[in-house]
């Protein structure tokens, strides 16, 4: 029984039996090679629920502050590793009520970067499909057609991902896949390497040129499933006017410190932010980079333990941090 | 108007010689994305790729835009006056700042151009309101070079909206890809007295090009358009539209949109939406901004900056009353604008059709799926399809 | 975009370095008023900010003053103990560390940005913090930060 | 109206002022000429402390020609702006005759609102005036005039009633209903004392809750309306206020069987730029800062209800 029958199956039961008001998924976009997110509220329509390595969304962002449509309702959603990692982040502080949640964790194999497939062709992809483990075929309306290997398109927070089996679910949908060793293994910043060698100059040329095209529009931080202050984000205060609401790169670049610092200790880097961003800055150099550093601070991993505070909320006496 | 052919490679030297008089503004792609970026020699214009991230907008009508600078000079405090009274300011001396440099857009598609007439009706006055000097001195001194789209993508609806791939509104000079180059068809005065300093200049660099044996040659690089290529690039523009599938009916959608204003399927559509703002920027055809003042000491400036219905503050009064607090008003207000609203006041949609919206929203809305559930007469509607 | 209001002022390449201290008022305030009352020279380009504790500082309080011109942050406050809320230091080290490190991940060199403990009674050491960060930061001179 | 899909604008002449907009002859700031963002500097000749949260603040514009040629239709409003701070929308509240200064009634409310409060006397401020459809006053000759208003509505409506006063002899009765929380919460209080003092105006002040010393009505306005029970024929009904007062004041007004033609009200919304462009002051198709701010109750039915 393959993983999207399991997610069926159990959105079908908690609808028909009124554990939940909706149940949110993902489902088939405007053509086969795109992915939405899908909110399903009768149980005869769960067949539009699918999973397959498209399925990028991180549904948790569903879950937060004003989403849920009404307030008061009892949701079901589906949450992949990453995803369920966000999802404690939030339980740890008590941001989402648990008793109104039914969590369905979906153990993943990677998630394919739909936005490098794209480059590969100037025409427009209109299919991709997955014939058999590991394989990713591309259609363009055009009729052309090209083969991926599955591992070589991923997202590249897949390829150094820890936890590919949900943290916290009530069901999880299919068999577990194989955990690389966390004790025994670090975890891999690679991605950040070529940016960490670059000149203290350079960096601040690369990060204005790539913050001269933000628009803020606010997408990164809306996607965010552990940015909650929603509608009172001090990005758009006056006052105080923390950041000025004049579109430059110095702004945009504060404005991207405030989200991240908002949620150090609480993003476990899921890359929502990246994939929602219309310019494609690099988010990553900000939020894999403080991942990093609180990983070589305290060995922390955000949104793994459920009982555990974040690392910012709490403090140790034996903490040895400067002079 | 003048119909001419410019050869392929003649392309960057066409270029370079408008560079003279003008500020060259291209799709330009790098590291995989494609934005509208200054042009200079020796930078590939790419034509390949539909739809440039965003839309040209931002030439026109800047993202932010300081319009007006003012210095206070402090009085005196007035004798016996203890302590400093509250900013007794003496004089305040106001400049108002506008650039607007004559500048070509070359390569944007006919639905950016139309995005640029639907705003030359709201900042031009034509409701009979306001006339906006800033916006109005960047369009004067603009032209539009806009290129057939060849390959439009199953996101694209300007049929539906009255447009088509090589509509002509808004556009000076409008360029079809033919085997060889383009056909350069020049619709307006403007788009002729710019192509006018290409022509008879010869341009530095511009040889005839050889080995062209169709038409006179005119010592530029524009060359009289023969028949053949003339023909071939309507064959062009007619197989482009019948690639556009049109999605949605506008037959009485201001009237369906007005009936189901209050109906509970708005809040079914925007279940997904998570109300960024990120469709209006990308948008050929939003135009609504905020404005701010800064001030150090006494030096400062009012700038304006775009804006857009998702902003949670876009509509909140000061009593703490915000009319749209849920984002399904915000939702509504969006599509209401485009295909109600702004056609009540200036007879046209807001709309082109590019697709940009759908191509970006983080989960992908679908503008013609809200319009086919929202647009359709209460009564006959089949029971709304779930997002 | 056009020249920039806020930095206007801070342009100039020989202009004294602007440095901006984020104090804690029952340690370091204290301590940098007995270096004054104690008559220790010590350099003019710090503008202190007054905070209840350092556990009040956001880390962002420090970037906005990169953006908005500054040449070098320095912060400061009770010695792990001596909080006068107890524990305020202990959350305020924590976020400095990870501050600390994304600042010079975002190309603001390592000399621009210090955060350090001092009492009340350390006049002599405040004096001494303060010189040697002045001087270290006059070593890079102004800033022409770019990105932030 | 046909659904023009091309909407083909290409081969539309420039539209004028005149031709589109009905009531064209309504003076607007920077119309169609001249840059409508740019505030006319103004200096702050008086300020009157009218209750502890509205002070009134008397400008006169520093170009003296602009301020001979100033001229605006009650109702109209203006935005008065600190440069540096910001700019807000106010009714224009001084006699449409008044040829020395312009006057705005301001509560203190959110950022901009503050600085203002904190001007003085000889500080410069920006105004950008007339803007928005004032009432058409003209329309209403030989009608009974009924104004009902609260706190802070009797800014939107004094330039009305100063116009009416100064006409009276054009109008066949005036009425003014005027409630406030406490006695020391009504405005212009030294003109309510001459309108007392006239013997062909209806003037009727309440307050919300019993105070001694206090000899005229109690009670919420929309209640006092009711129990005035003014008859509807041949009178014109004006309403402003809090948001739940102008509610029921509608409510009441229907009650005693004014239609919705011969009822008015403003609407308060946020406003920017103050000229139609910005794009945030909608009200369904109508852009409140030049549609508005004064609306019919007949035009606010046909609106979609996102009040």
């Amino acid at each position: 029984m393959s993983r999207q029958d399991h997610i069926r199956e159990f959105a079908a039961a908690a609808l028909a039996e009124g554990r939940v008001d909706y149940f949110i998924g993902w489902t088939t976009g405007f053509n086969s090679s795109e992915v939405i997110p899908a909110f399903v509220k009768d149980p005869a329509e769960v067949d539009r629920l699918l999973w397959n390595p498209l399925c990028h969304h991180n549904l948790v962002t569903f879950l937060k502050r004003n989403m849920p449509d009404p307030p008061d309702a009892k949701i079901g959603v589906c949450v992949k590793g990453c995803d369920s990692r966000t999802l404690v982040a939030l339980l740890q502080e008590e941001l989402v009520d648990k008793s109104r949640l039914y969590v369905v964790g979906v153990p993943c194999d990677g998630i394919v970067d739909r936005r490098r497939l794209e480059k590969e062709f100037s025409d427009e992809m209109v299919d991709i499909a997955f014939p058999e483990k590991g394989k990713v075929v591309v259609t363009t309306r055009s009729g052309v057609q090209r083969e991926f290997d599955q591992q070589a398109v991923l997202l590249d927070v897949c390829t150094r991902c820890r936890y590919p089996n949900p943290v916290y679910a009530d069901d999880t949908a299919g068999p577990a896949v194989p955990e690389p060793g966390r004790e025994e293994t670090e975890p891999d910043w690679g991605d950040l390497a070529d940016y960490e060698a670059l000149s203290d100059d350079e960096k601040q040329a690369l990060l204005e040129k790539v913050y001269s095209t933000c628009v803020r529009c606010f997408a990164c931080i809306n996607v965010c499933p552990v940015c909650v202050c929603w509608d009172r984000c001090v990005n758009r205060s006056r006052q105080p006017e923390l950041v000025s609401q004049k579109v430059e790169p110095k702004s945009n670049l504060l404005f991207q410190m405030v989200h991240m610092f908002h949620v150090a200790g609480r993003c476990p880097s899921c890359g929502a932010c990246d994939r929602a961003c219309p310019v494609e800055i690099p988010l990553y150099l900000l939020h894999r980079k403080m991942n990093k550093e609180l990983y070589d601070m305290f060995g922390f991993e955000p949104g793994t333990k459920l009982g555990e505070k974040p690392v910012f909320q709490v403090f140790d006496l034996a903490d040895r941090f400067g002079d | 108007m003048a119909t001419k052919f410019l050869a392929q490679e003649q392309l960057p030297a066409l270029l370079e010689a408008l560079a003279q008089g003008a500020r060259v503004v291209t799709p330009v792609k790098s590291d995989g994305v494609v934005q509208f970026e200054l042009w200079s020699p020796g930078t590939e214009v790419e034509l390949d790729v539909l739809l440039a991230k965003q839309s040209p907008k931002e030439w026109v009508f800047p993202q932010c835009e300081t319009y007006l600078r003012f210095d206070y000079t402090m009085a005196p405090p007035a004798e016996g006056a203890e302590g400093e009274a509250a900013l007794p300011h003496e004089t305040v001396h106001l400049r108002t700042t506008n650039e607007a440099p004559r500048q070509v857009i070359f390569g944007l598609r006919p639905c950016d151009a139309r995005g640029f007439v639907q705003m030359d009706q709201v900042f031009g006055g034509y409701g009979g309101f306001y006339f906006d000097p800033l916006y109005n001195a960047r369009r004067e001194a603009t032209t539009l070079f806009a290129v057939t789209c060849r390959e439009p993508r199953s996101t694209c609806f300007c049929t539906a909206v009255g447009g088509c791939p090589a509509g002509q509104e808004g556009v000076d000079a409008l360029f079809t890809e033919i085997d060889g180059g383009f056909l350069v068809e020049v619709l307006t005065a403007k788009g002729e007295a710019a192509l006018a300093g290409v022509a008879t200049a010869g341009g530095a660099g511009i040889a005839a090009p050889t080995g062209v044996t169709a038409g006179a040659v005119t010592g530029g690089a524009l060359l009289d358009a023969t028949e053949a290529q003339v023909a071939q690039a309507a064959e062009v523009k007619m197989a482009a539209s019948a690639k556009v599938e049109p999605p949605f009916t506008l037959e009485g959608i201001r009237d369906n949109l007005h009936d189901n204003f209050a109906d509970s399927r708005w809040h079914d559509l925007c279940m997904r939406c998570i109300s960024c703002g990120t469709c209006t920027y990308v948008c050929p055809n939003c135009y609504c901004f905020n404005i701010n003042d800064a001030l150090v000491e006494t030096k400062g400036e009012r700038y304006r900056t775009w804006d857009n219905c998702f902003n949670p503050q876009y509509t909140e009064e000061t009593s703490g009353h915000n009319p749209r607090a849920h984002k399904a008003n915000r939702f509504r207000n969006r599509f209401s604008h485009k295909f109600w609203y702004y056609p009540d006041k200036y007879d046209s949609l807001l709309c082109s059709g590019c697709g940009r919206c759908i191509m970006h929203c983080p989960t992908r809305i679908d503008i013609r799926e809200v319009l086919r559930v929202m647009g359709t007469p209460v009564a006959a509607t089949a029971e709304g399809k779930e997002a | 975009m056009a020249d920039v209001v806020n930095n206007e002022a801070s342009a100039g390449k020989d202009r004294p370095v602007k440095i901006i201290g984020i104090v804690c008022n029952w340690c370091s305030y204290a301590g940098a008023d007995t270096a004054g009352v104690g008559r220790y020279k010590q350099p003019a380009n710090v503008r202190l900010i007054r905070v209840p504790c350092t556990g009040r500082i956001d880390p962002l309080f420090a970037l906005k003053a990169f953006e908005k011109g500054a040449d070098g942050v320095l912060i400061s406050g009770c010695h792990p103990g001596d909080c006068h809320y107890s524990e305020g230091n202990y959350y305020a080290r924590r976020k400095f560390e990870l501050a600390e490190r994304m600042i010079h991940h975002l190309g603001i060199p390592k000399e621009r940005f210090k955060w350090t403990w001092v009492s009340a009674s350390e006049g002599q050491r405040w004096q001494q913090v303060v010189t040697e960060f002045v001087a270290a930061v006059e070593k890079l001179g102004p800033r022409e930060g770019r990105a932030l | 109206m046909t659904e023009t899909a091309s909407g083909d604008v290409q081969g539309k002449s420039r539209l004028t002022f005149a031709d589109v907009v009905p009531d064209a002859g309504i003076p607007r700031a920077g119309k169609l000429s001249g840059n409508p963002y740019l505030p006319e500097v103004a200096t702050v000749v008086q300020i009157i402390q009218e209750t502890p949260a509205i002070k009134t603040f008397r400008v006169r514009f520093d170009d003296p020609e602009v301020q001979r040629n100033f001229s605006f239709r009650p109702g109209q409003v203006g935005q008065l702006g600190v440069f540096g701070v910001g700019e807000a929308t106010f009714a224009i509240t001084s006699r449409p005759s008044e040829k020395e200064f312009i006057q705005f009634s301001v509560m203190r409310a959110g950022e901009v609102t503050k600085a203002i409060h904190n001007l003085s006397e000889g500080d410069k401020v920006g105004v950008r005036a007339p803007m928005g459809r004032g009432f058409p006053v003209e329309e209403w000759k030989g009608k009974k005039i009924l104004y009902v208003m609260g706190g802070i509505g009797s800014a939107a409506l004094k330039a009305t009633i100063e116009y009416t006063l100064e006409h009276r002899a054009d109008y066949a009765g005036i009425s003014i209903l005027y409630g406030a929380t406490a006695p020391q919460n009504f405005t212009y209080q030294y003109d309510i004392v001459e309108w007392q003092k006239r013997d062909d105006i209806d003037l009727r002040l309440t307050i919300d809750r019993e105070c001694d010393g206090w000899q005229c009505d109690v009670g919420l306005v929309p209640a006092v309306l009711e129990r005035m029970a003014p008859s509807p024929e041949n009178t014109i009904a004006i309403t402003c206020g809090p948001p739940i007062m102008i509610k029921f004041a509608l409510l009441s007004f229907k009650k005693l069987g004014f239609t919705p033609e011969q009822t008015y009200t403003t609407l308060e919304k946020r406003m920017k730029c103050g000229i139609g462009i910005c794009g945030r002051c909608n009200v369904g198709p109508k852009y409140v800062c030049v549609d508005g701010p004064v609306f019919s109750l007949a035009e606010l039915n046909e609106l979609p209800d996102e009040l």
